[in-house]
């Protein structure tokens, strides 16, 4: 599912990943764990394809970052989610619409899309808040639509980045079992946090910590 | 396949509702912006039509001799309105040139005194349409045939007219194409950019769309829809501004000596207009979105 | 507190730099909607030139009797020299007038026959500046006086001159000033949806700057600043381009019959027009700074 | 400092805060804790001003905001400062230039004003950031911005809405020590928060829990 083999990344003269190296499988669930500034939202915005790859080889989901073509890159994102860290919803725009965006895209059909863009939101307590335009939104809530905007396409690889930073300890719980299900269901996910206690809830997860760009501890072999 | 193309032309119009005052103001600068250009338009086009009517003209004109025989003269005017290419024929007795001189010296009666034994000559005006390569050997050849007439004392004939044409040409250059090519400039300029303001608040948009796995042309349709919308409405809305002014001073220059009737631009310019200043709505959205 | 003012003017100028394609792209619309006006401008205010000249005139025509004394009549030519608001005369003597007639009627030589024995009589015309209250009493009184002069055949004026001012009012009223208007409105529109589109990038900034406890005018003082140069040196480069535009066609019409000289705006017009193009700056500028 | 009595504030039918008051002395500091969506950033920008009162009567830093006139609101803000949630920085601004924002505002001279803003960044580990755009800038960083321009004018009030979302361990505990040097200096300090681990930190500090809207439990009796 991907296979990264001396990643590095460089902004200037900042060197924001440093000789990456990892697999994971289909159906594996990842932790990146690592201090402010240490590389993990670089990392995760090279493997949707945000931000070119610039050196190592790079494949997730089969499209090979090194050689991929710009048109082939909404490909990938149709099989690739992402919840940002800074959520990227528009503020204009309603909760239902945000979150349908994401179906409207791939071109599903309206009565299926509504029924699953409701069920996304039951499940993530936005229902009464479905046709508020979302800069009426607070800062959980906001997250939370960005989550459900990545989880309603059922996405072969769900990345991501800090999804509880603004939830109380409460809702933080419900997502993770949210991503856990998902993962249940054979989908991949890479999740970044800070948050220790959501490495507890899935303890056979897999966890990298990197610092400054480079990997200093894993709970595995990395590479096969 | 076509479904989508639907809805996303339609997402494209409708979106406008989403700042629907960015849109109203850059929908009338539009609309203004391709006024102005209308009307320059316009009035080029009734100039253009005037030049037309009287460029490709020449008049000669014939003087018999004093005191011929007016029945023969006029026997020779009808003869005269058969020739190739004439396009009108103003014929005068002595009598009659001397009230067309009276009335264009001023009101009076001051040559009453001479009336019944008038010293002017019999004439005659005649208007050609130039036909042939050769204009200047073509004039000569009616002059010559004029000339030849029996009792005609003389024929005159302005070459310069032939020129005419030419030194329009040279007026249209130094001054009427220059302000054409100006003023497409400005229109593309404030149509394109206020369009492209309006667009830039997309940016936000554009990124997010592309990031959940929007096709480019998913994305840009839309916009692209909505900026030549904009460009549409505002040039019909323009046309019909026109067409009202057009309508309101059709006569205003209709009096005498100009008989001008201001005419309304033909259909096709009408639709070249339009269609220019959709593609600029085009354009324009789509440089507002490749940036960044 | 002045040396603040003084650091957020230089701000709002220097602001530029944070989106320097928007604000060039804006201020080349500017000037070139700026400079179209000022366009129309230059010629309204030649024509309104030309009219001021020809308006308050009025023409007398005095005929001699035939076969009048010459020398006689020459003597009271000089005498009519001295009226009063007098401002061209021109006489004709029965030869001088054939020859005109002749000119005017073509180019030939077909009243050569007549040279010598000149069936026209003397004749003289008369310009004078239209002066006191009720003008048609005062051309009453010039006409009498004219036609008391002794072997005088007849003196003709055409009363339809003095309405000619009126005419042209009329004419103005309907066409000038509705154009004038439209085009400020053309002109506020354009230059404000611009520069506010371009200003709305600012929002955040706004919000920002508020609520980390800017005072009003600390905000919005930099804001108009910008708006209020890009309208200035939009407005300077027009009226720049457009004295480049008047040199250049500065003698295109000057042949007969028009004898037109473009010139220049007059200073203060020039200074009016860039303060209206700097106001709108400002005014939009705030606009787009209320809005929200 | 702060006297809340009967504050009620709705959005729509939507009731935000319920009849809430509160007092807090000079020199304290709050804890605000409660789920996403329980009011509590509401609370925080009826406090600087941001969102008009609309019931009952408050009064922070001596300024009524039942009868604040809006000229007197900059007035207010200079008293009082706010690490937003969503950071609210000038993204193609640089770190320095963001946070010296606020100083410029109340006109500071420029040597001063410099030297205040480095002693602020190097405090928050961001000195090597002081002059890349804040567009460049990771999550953590950006929500350091937020507080180094909070905090660099020694404001009276700091108000801080969830200020270590996106922020590790280590860091949260710099950023709790930072205000607790403010708290030891006299300011007074409310922070909003789902961190738990922060409450910790300081014990003796008055803590407000708040589920939509009211009050529905506190460590002191609220109002004296
Ligand atoms: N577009 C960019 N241009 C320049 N530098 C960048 C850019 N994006 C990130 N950086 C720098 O690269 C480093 C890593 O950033 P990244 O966003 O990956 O960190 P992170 O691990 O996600 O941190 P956080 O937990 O704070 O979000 C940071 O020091 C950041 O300043
Ligand atoms: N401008 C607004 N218009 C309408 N409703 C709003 C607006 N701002 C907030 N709300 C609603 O008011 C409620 C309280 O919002 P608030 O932002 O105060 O929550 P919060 O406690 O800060 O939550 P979080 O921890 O998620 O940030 C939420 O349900 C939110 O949807
Ligand atoms: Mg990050
Ligand atoms: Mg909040």
């Amino acid at each position: 599912m991907i296979h990264l083999r001396h990643v590095s990344h460089n902004f200037g003269s900042h060197w924001a990943l440093k000789n990456f190296s990892l697999d994971l499988d289909k159906g594996g669930f990842l932790f990146l764990v690592g201090p402010s500034g240490a590389g993990k939202t670089t990392l995760l915005r090279i493997l949707h394809g945000a931000i070119a790859l610039q050196r190592g080889q790079a494949v997730v989901c089969g499209f090979d970052l090194q050689t991929i073509k710009p048109k082939a890159i909404p490909l990938l994102r149709r099989e690739v989610s992402v919840v940002f860290q800074d959520f990227k919803i528009l503020p204009q725009r309603t909760v239902f619409a945000n979150v349908a965006l994401a179906l409207e895209v791939r071109n599903m059909p309206r009565p299926l899309l509504q029924r699953r863009v409701r069920a996304v939101l039951r499940g993530l307590d936005l229902e009464s808040k479905a046709h508020v335009s979302c800069a009426e939104l607070s800062g959980g809530e906001q997250q939370r639509v960005a989550v459900a905007r990545a989880v309603v396409v059922g996405p072969q690889l769900l990345l991501a980045d800090e999804p509880t930073g603004n939830l109380d300890r409460e809702l933080a719980m419900r997502l993770m079992s949210l991503f856990l299900q998902f993962h249940a269901h054979g989908s991949t996910v890479i999740l970044a946090t800070h948050n220790q206690e959501l490495l507890s809830c899935l303890p056979e997860a897999k966890i990298v910590h990197i610092e400054d760009g480079s990997i200093v501890w894993a709970n595995w072999s990395l590479t096969e | 396949m076509l479904r989508i193309l639907i809805k996303l032309i339609v997402q494209g119009v409708t979106d406008i509702r989403h700042h629907p005052w960015v849109q109203v103001l850059t929908l009338a600068a539009v609309t203004l912006v391709a006024f102005l250009a209308g009307l320059f338009l316009l009035v080029l086009h009734n100039l253009d039509q005037e030049l037309k009517r009287s460029q490709g003209e020449i008049q000669f004109q014939v003087y018999w001799k004093p005191g011929a025989e007016m029945v023969s003269v006029q026997e020779q005017w009808r003869d005269l309105e058969r020739l190739d290419g004439l396009k009108n024929l103003k014929t005068f007795t002595p009598e009659q040139g001397l009230e067309v001189l009276t009335a264009s010296l001023g009101s009076g009666d001051e040559f009453a005194w001479l009336r019944g034994q008038s010293p002017l000559p019999a004439t005659a005006l005649m208007t050609f349409a130039v036909t042939g390569e050769d204009h200047h050997a073509w004039a000569k050849a009616i002059y010559l045939d004029l000339e030849r007439m029996p009792e005609v004392e003389k024929v005159s004939f302005n070459p310069l007219q032939l020129d005419l044409a030419r030194s329009w040409g040279h007026f249209s250059n130094r001054v009427i194409w220059p302000l054409i090519l100006f003023l497409g400039l400005v229109l593309a300029l404030v149509v394109g950019n206020t369009i492209k303001l309006a667009q830039v608040h997309r940016h936000q948009e554009v990124e997010i769309l592309r990031l959940v796995g929007a096709a480019r042309w998913y994305i840009q349709l839309p916009m692209l829809v909505t900026g030549a919308f904009l460009g549409l409405l505002g040039g019909t809305l323009a046309l019909l501004m026109l067409k009202g002014v057009q309508l309101s001073l059709k006569d205003l220059l209709h009096f005498p000596p100009l008989w001008l009737r201001l005419d309304f631009l033909p259909v096709d310019q009408a639709l070249i207009f339009l269609a220019i200043i959709s593609g600029m709505g085009v354009v324009s959205s789509w440089v507002a979105l490749r940036e960044k």
